[in-house]
């Protein structure tokens, strides 16, 4: 009975990690159910919706459990279970899931705040005649990201990183009666191509380098041992080892999906979709996605790392995380729609998680990840909390006032809000103090340690901005704003919640965090403040933070300007505000370059056809009218009367063949099998000598 | 004479009976069953090559036989319902009548 | 030489002749499920079970029972009062018997290297269905697709199309 | 003991075989257990047409035969005698041949199906490999019986009997072999033997039949559904509904053939009771271990006629369905729930031991099936009908 089915499992495993396989499984078939309902069976949409994604939570509790467990004891847990998904010739192409510290916390995180967030978008969407399809999309997308989080095998995992793509494009465009949302879905989808086809190449390259898809097999996997020593040696050209040269084309990929520069235009722009889904997807998940594949893939960034040293990938991965930390962070100094500056934050505090993975490993990465997921998510549902409110309107400038409408969503808004600015003692903070403590300690340079200190202080002085123009100073918008619903405001409560005390689990007295997943023992030490720089360090980023507050609150704080009046800081310094709120010109700057490029190319191309193609043939065709000239003379005198003939012939011959093709199945069927006897006799004749 | 040769002889008569059919019969659906009658003669020519082949145990021409019985399922379904397309149209099955090259 | 090989054979060949000489086309159709039976039993005798059974209800349970239905919806039941042959009939006559000639010229011909009386293979269900789904799960998947996408084109074609509904 | 009166047959037979010289002795073997089947399905059928006549006439308030013998007893000798002493009438335009041909041709086959049924712990005519796929081809060959009845006897009420019945049976036997498919997947094998031994367990003096599970559970209504369909049975017995075309295929047929066309049908109902047994119901395997001493063989008839009984209840109690109705049911929702069914299965396969894969199978099968459930509903076609009396 047991050989009744093909399947068979490399290894086994608890029973948790054997059944893992439901969590993602799960929304994706409720996704299957939605699609089937009619828009009329609203409820049952949103309930399917919810209720598998619940299962999934407590699954993924449950896995996260069992691997507390391991670590608790002692010993490490990475249960993996992989089989053979096809074999074609010799190779064969191996699916599988892996359950260790890095992908439990990450699906208790997902399904989590995911799972808030579905209860939030049944207050958000209520009047939207397209609920259904938006709860099937939505939880499509949380089972692909769902399989994007546990997979074992690259391959999957691109798999579900191309479905988590396409419903961040469905998502985006939901609203496609609007043209900005199309573009906004287009240029989103198209941006991420960019960045998922250097990851296929880092893909096939690394399958090419390993004959493994599978990242942990019995010390067979590719991120183990055996195979990156073998890459280390491989040599990629450019004084780069094969894995480094993988590594960054998977980076590229990540790049891609996490908006880093160059390819972070796309994210601004996906503010377009629905606040929840800028909330799930654009905030806490498929954007964190970026900076879990390259955590996924540290190994091979950081092999051969000497401690204290660097790599060459992980350089990259840092310098662009810095980079884009500051760069987004200036942009969403200047920025009027009160989700852009969130987007642009969430791009700037993935600068940082990359920076983090770059400098201090895979825990600082993945703990601001984790942090920035919670108070992100909530700011975004505070935003759309406020835009329910406010009527539709996004522009900060028509808002004001709203802590005395809106209290719930002011308290929750102003904790969230604290905790990116990273105001001691919040979630962000520590997350932040960690890079920036990495960052410190890094050797090659102290450059991205300045970089990231200024991108905190912008980042608590464009949060103090939003909230003064949101939520202080009289409303300056249209109608009333009211208060939204319980089942809004609850999400955003227990986000909140979460968003002030997370941090505690990763403090440099109690690093819990870190621990768990480098998987060492972790024990309470208030020496953990006394080691050397670290209390400095806590002290100077604090300072840095109450800078920017007070900065943001001396400009912004209490006074009301309106639309049209211009902004304080642009007051002060207009060209660097004009810079600022035209995104630094990147679109133009991309506008100008590569497409300009296409279009000159088109125009060469086109006048390569008019003129020298054209030209060519102009010629060759005055010459063949020359040649005609002569060749009618020559016709008309002597090939005329033999070539009636022919053609009389020919007729004759047509009408012949013409009798054949009667329409006749029969007669075409008739000819077939006298063809085959010709061809088989001619056949056994030959093979006779 | 060994036994393959007697079961492809059979199959030859078979086929040639088939296509007899399949080329003097006037109605349609005789033709199909002709053209049936042509497929199962391979089926037996293909399941008695697997017999006495040199390696039955890889089961090649018992499959090719499987698939190509699935896949004459698929060609009856398809003609006949075609057949009763056409008769639709043209009120007729006769295959003398049936010759015009457009609909 | 075997007797049962050529009791199934006789019934098999004259289960064909007369389904394509009879007159009235249902007879043809039963005639030809009685060939159906007898290549069935052929295939047994040929220790094919599984392609044996196959063949019984792939084309006695459907194929039979297609045609027949076919034949009574295009009125195919009542005999045509001018003659059943088309009028090239002669020369598909001819062709056909050629065709035979030239097959039984090759089996003939290389009798000598053809297989001699060989043990009985045993095969059972489960190597077929492990071997469906390992080294011919390609071909399955194809052949599926080939089912489904006949499917839907037959019904399609044989749907009456919106306009001259009668 | 118990042993000997679960394999008297067999040991009968061995005996009997044992008498005679070795050359014959295997022929002799099959021919008996023929001869057996042959002997016992017919009694049977005797048996259970007074069952019906009587179980009907109580549930319509009748009394039933009750002439004949005590209680009626020798209904059926009476009923044979007559039907053997009738004139057999065959109409001047029916086509002689193949109107003679269809009764033989549908006993023929149905009797088949019984060589690879198992009746008791080895007592069935051949252990085949591909047993079940032998069942279902011979079960498909009866349909053209069928259209051979309805189109020889040359009567518009004959051949409508006949094209219902044969577009019905086809349109079932889908599902009938999709349901049965699980089994041999969960089995690993389509020898019906093999299929009652994977059943024959028991764990806390409780037996491991397959109807016990969630998938098996709805394949084996499934399976009764379809099952019944193809045997013509009220309410899906529209090819001989008396009131619309006379008595459907057989309308023409009268005297010995009727009688055949009569056996053929209550035999095809065993063939699939006992089928449907053997699949779901573990076959001979006793339903408690505490009953095994109780011979192999009683356990299956029982079943069997268990089966047959509540066929019998379900023809008195359903009205007929209608032909769309019919057909919509077999193809939009039979059919997809048995492909459901199977992917169940494969879950069920696929997630090992543990509590777990009762809840989410069970969990699928149910969500879909109330959703599908609702969702056709609503398309008034299932629904109930709304008749409108001229006032």
């Amino acid at each position: 009975m047991q050989e009744a089915i093909p399947f068979t499992p490399y290894t086994v495993a608890s029973w948790i990690g054997r059944i893992l396989w439901l969590i993602p499984a799960l929304p994706i078939v409720a996704a299957g159910f939605i699609a089937l309902l009619k828009q009329p069976s609203r409820k049952l949409a949103s309930s399917l919706a919810i209720g598998s994604l619940f299962l999934s939570l407590l699954l993924a509790l449950a896995a996260f459990g069992d691997v507390l467990g391991g670590w608790v004891t002692g010993h490490a847990v990475r249960e993996t279970v992989n089989f053979a998904w096809m074999h074609i010739g010799a190779t064969t192409f191996d699916l599988g899931w892996v359950l260790d510290p890095l992908s439990a916390v990450m699906l208790v995180m997902v399904t989590f705040v995911g799972l808030l967030i579905f209860i939030y978008s049944v207050g958000y969407m209520a009047h939207d005649e397209n609920y259904t399809r938006f709860f099937c999309f939505l939880s499509l997308f949380a089972g692909a990201m769902l399989g994007v989080v546990i997979a074992n095998s690259i391959l999957l995992l691109f798999m579900c990183w191309e479905i988590v793509g396409l419903t961040s494009y469905l998502l985006i465009g939901f609203w496609y009666q609007k043209p900005s949302a199309a573009a906004a879905a287009k240029k989103a989808f198209l941006t991420t191509r960019v960045g998922d086809i250097f990851f296929l190449l880092g893909i096939v390259w690394l399958f090419a380098q390993t004959r493994t898809l599978l990242f942990y097999n019995q010390g067979w996997g590719s991120l183990e041992a055996v195979s990156l020593a073998g890459m280390l040696t491989a040599h990629a050209g450019l004084g780069l080892s094969a894995a480094t040269a993988i590594g960054l084309l998977i980076f590229a990929g990540a790049v891609g999906k996490s908006g880093q520069l160059p390819l972070h235009v796309w994210l601004p722009d996906a503010m377009e979709g629905p606040t929840p889904v800028s909330a799930l997807i654009h905030a806490a998940t498929m954007v964190a996605a970026g900076v879990y594949l390259t955590a996924r893939v540290y190994p091979l960034m950081s092999a051969g790392l000497q401690p204290g040293g660097t790599t060459v990938a992980l350089s990259v991965v840092t310098w662009v995380g810095a980079a884009t930390a500051v760069f987004a962070a200036l942009v969403a100094v200047a920025q009027n729609d009160i989700k852009r500056i969130l987007a642009y934050s969430t791009v700037s505090q993935l600068g940082y998680m990359m920076a983090g993975l770059g400098l201090g490993g895979v825990a600082v990465g993945m703990f601001h990840l984790i942090t920035h997921a919670f108070f992100k998510a909530l700011l975004f549902m505070g935003a759309g909390s406020v835009i329910h409110g406010c009527h539709e309107e996004q522009d900060v400038r028509h808002m004001g006032g709203l802590r005395k409408s809106m209290r719930w969503t002011f308290l929750t808004y102003a904790a969230g809000m604290l905790a990116l600015a990273g105001f001691i003692p919040f979630a962000g903070f520590w997350s932040k103090d960690a890079i920036l403590e990495s960052a410190h300690s890094w050797h090659p340079s102290k450059a991205p340690f300045y970089l990231l200190v200024f991108g905190a202080l912008l980042t608590a002085f464009y949060m103090t901005r939003q909230v003064s123009y949101v939520f202080f100073g009289e409303y300056r918008g249209h109608g009333h704003p009211h208060e939204s619903p319980r089942v809004m405001t609850t999400p955003l409560a227990i986000l909140a919640f979460f968003a002030v005390v997370l941090g505690l689990v990763g403090t440099p007295a109690w690093p819990w965090f870190r621990s768990f997943l480098t998987d060492r023992p972790s024990y309470f030490e208030w020496a953990g403040f006394a080691e050397p720089g670290i209390l400095t360090l806590m002290l100077t980023s604090t300072a840095v933070v109450v800078v920017g507050l007070l900065l943001g609150w001396w400009l912004y704080g209490n006074k009301s300007p309106r639309a049209d009046e211009p902004d304080a800081l642009e007051r002060m310094m207009p060209p660097v505000w004009r810079a600022l709120s035209n995104r630094l010109y990147v679109d133009e700057f991309y506008g100008a370059t590569f497409i300009a490029f296409y279009y000159w190319w088109a125009r060469v191309a086109d006048w390569l056809d008019r003129r020298v193609w054209g030209g060519i043939v102009a010629a060759v065709t005055w010459s063949f009218g020359l040649w005609a000239r002569f060749n009618r003379f020559f016709d008309e005198n002597w090939v005329n009367g033999g070539f009636d003939k022919g053609c009389e012939e020919l007729a004759v011959g047509g009408g012949l063949l013409a009798r054949v093709q009667s329409g006749r199945v029969q007669t075409y069927l008739r000819l077939l099998a006298l063809a085959v006897v010709v061809l088989a006799a001619i056949l056994i004749w030959s093979s006779r000598g | 004479m060994t036994p393959l040769a007697e079961y492809l002889l059979v199959a030859a008569l078979l086929f040639a009976i088939g296509l007899a059919g399949a080329l003097t019969r006037r109605n349609a659906i005789l033709v199909l069953i002709g053209i049936e009658l042509m497929l199962n003669a391979a089926n037996l020519n293909l399941v008695a090559f697997w017999r006495y082949g040199a390696h039955p145990e890889l089961l090649t021409g018992m499959m090719f036989a499987i698939f190509s019985i699935a896949v004459a399922a698929a060609e009856a379904a398809v003609g006949l319902g075609l057949v009763i397309a056409i008769y639709r149209h043209a009120r007729t099955t006769d295959l003398d009548e049936i010759n015009r090259m457009k609909g | 030489m075997n007797v049962v090989f050529w009791i199934l054979a006789v019934i098999t060949v004259l289960g064909g002749l007369m389904a394509v000489t009879l007159k009235n086309t249902v007879h043809c159709a039963l005639a030809l499920t009685v060939a159906f039976a007898g290549l069935a039993l052929l295939f047994l005798q040929l220790d094919a079970q599984f392609a044996g059974f196959a063949q019984v209800l792939v084309y006695i349970g459907a194929v039979a029972i297609l045609v027949v239905f076919a034949i009574l919806l295009t009125r195919g039941s009542e005999t045509p009062s001018e003659g059943v042959l088309s009028h090239t009939w002669f020369a598909g006559l001819l062709i056909a018997a050629a065709v035979f000639a030239v097959l039984a010229w090759a089996v003939l011909k290389s009798t000598a290297v053809l297989q001699h009386e060989t043990a009985a293979p045993s095969v059972s269900v489960q190597q077929i269905g492990s071997a469906l789904m390992g080294r011919y799960v390609l071909p399955l998947e194809i052949v599926a697709l080939l089912l489904t996408a006949a499917m839907l084109g037959a019904v399609m074609v044989a749907l009456h199309e919106k306009g001259e509904q009668k | 003991m118990a042993n000997t009166a679960d394999q008297i047959f067999v040991l009968l037979k061995h005996w009997i075989v044992s008498v005679f010289p070795i050359a014959i002795q295997p022929y002799l073997g099959v021919l008996l257990s023929v001869v057996a089947i042959i002997a016992v399905f017919p009694g049977l059928f005797a048996l259970t047409t007074v069952i019906e006549r009587k179980g009907l006439g109580r549930m319509q308030n009748r009394i039933g035969p009750n002439r004949t013998g005590p209680y009626g007893i020798l209904q059926p000798i009476a009923d044979g005698i007559k039907s053997l002493t009738k004139e057999d009438i065959v109409p001047t335009s029916a086509d002689a041949v193949v109107h003679f041909m269809a009764p033989l041709v549908l006993v023929v086959a149905v009797f088949m199906g019984f060589a690879v049924l198992p009746m008791g712990r080895n007592m069935q005519l051949v252990d085949m490999d591909a047993g079940l796929l032998f069942f279902f081809a011979i079960g498909a060959s009866t349909e053209l019986s069928i259209f051979m009845a309805g189109w020889s006897s040359r009567n518009k009420y004959s051949l409508l009997g006949a094209m219902r019945a044969v577009a019905q049976m086809i349109s079932y036997e889908v599902p009938l072999l999709m349901s049965s498919v699980v089994i041999v997947m969960i089995t690993g094998s389509l020898s019906l033997v093999k299929i009652v031994d994977a059943q024959n367990q028991y764990t806390w003096g409780l037996p491991h039949w397959y109807i016990f599970t969630p998938w098996g559970c709805a394949a084996f209504v499934m399976f009764c559904v379809a099952g019944t369909a193809e045997t013509n049975r009220s309410p899906f017995d529209l090819p001989e509904g008396e009131s619309e075309l006379v008595a459907g295929y057989f309308t023409e047929y009268s005297g010995f053939k009727f009688a055949l066309f009569f056996l053929g049908e209550y035999l095809g109902m065993f063939s699939i009771s006992g089928l449907g047994a053997t699949l779901f119901l573990g076959g001979w395997s006793a339903p408690l271990q505490v009953l095994n001493f109780v011979p192999s063989w009683i356990w299956f008839f029982s079943k069997v006629m268990l089966s047959i009984v509540v066929l019998i209840w379900i023809r008195g109690t359903l009205p007929r369905l209608r032909q769309d109705q019919l057909m919509n049911f077999a193809w939009k929702f039979v059919l997809p729930m048995t492909l459901l069914n199977l992917l169940v299965a494969a879950i069920w396969r696929f997630m090992g031991d543990g509590i777990l894969r009762w809840i989410v199978c069970s969990a699928i099968l149910l969500g879909v099936y109330v959703v599908v459930g609702t969702v056709e509903m609503r398309r008034k076609k299932y629904g109930p009908r709304s008749y409108r009396y001229a006032e």
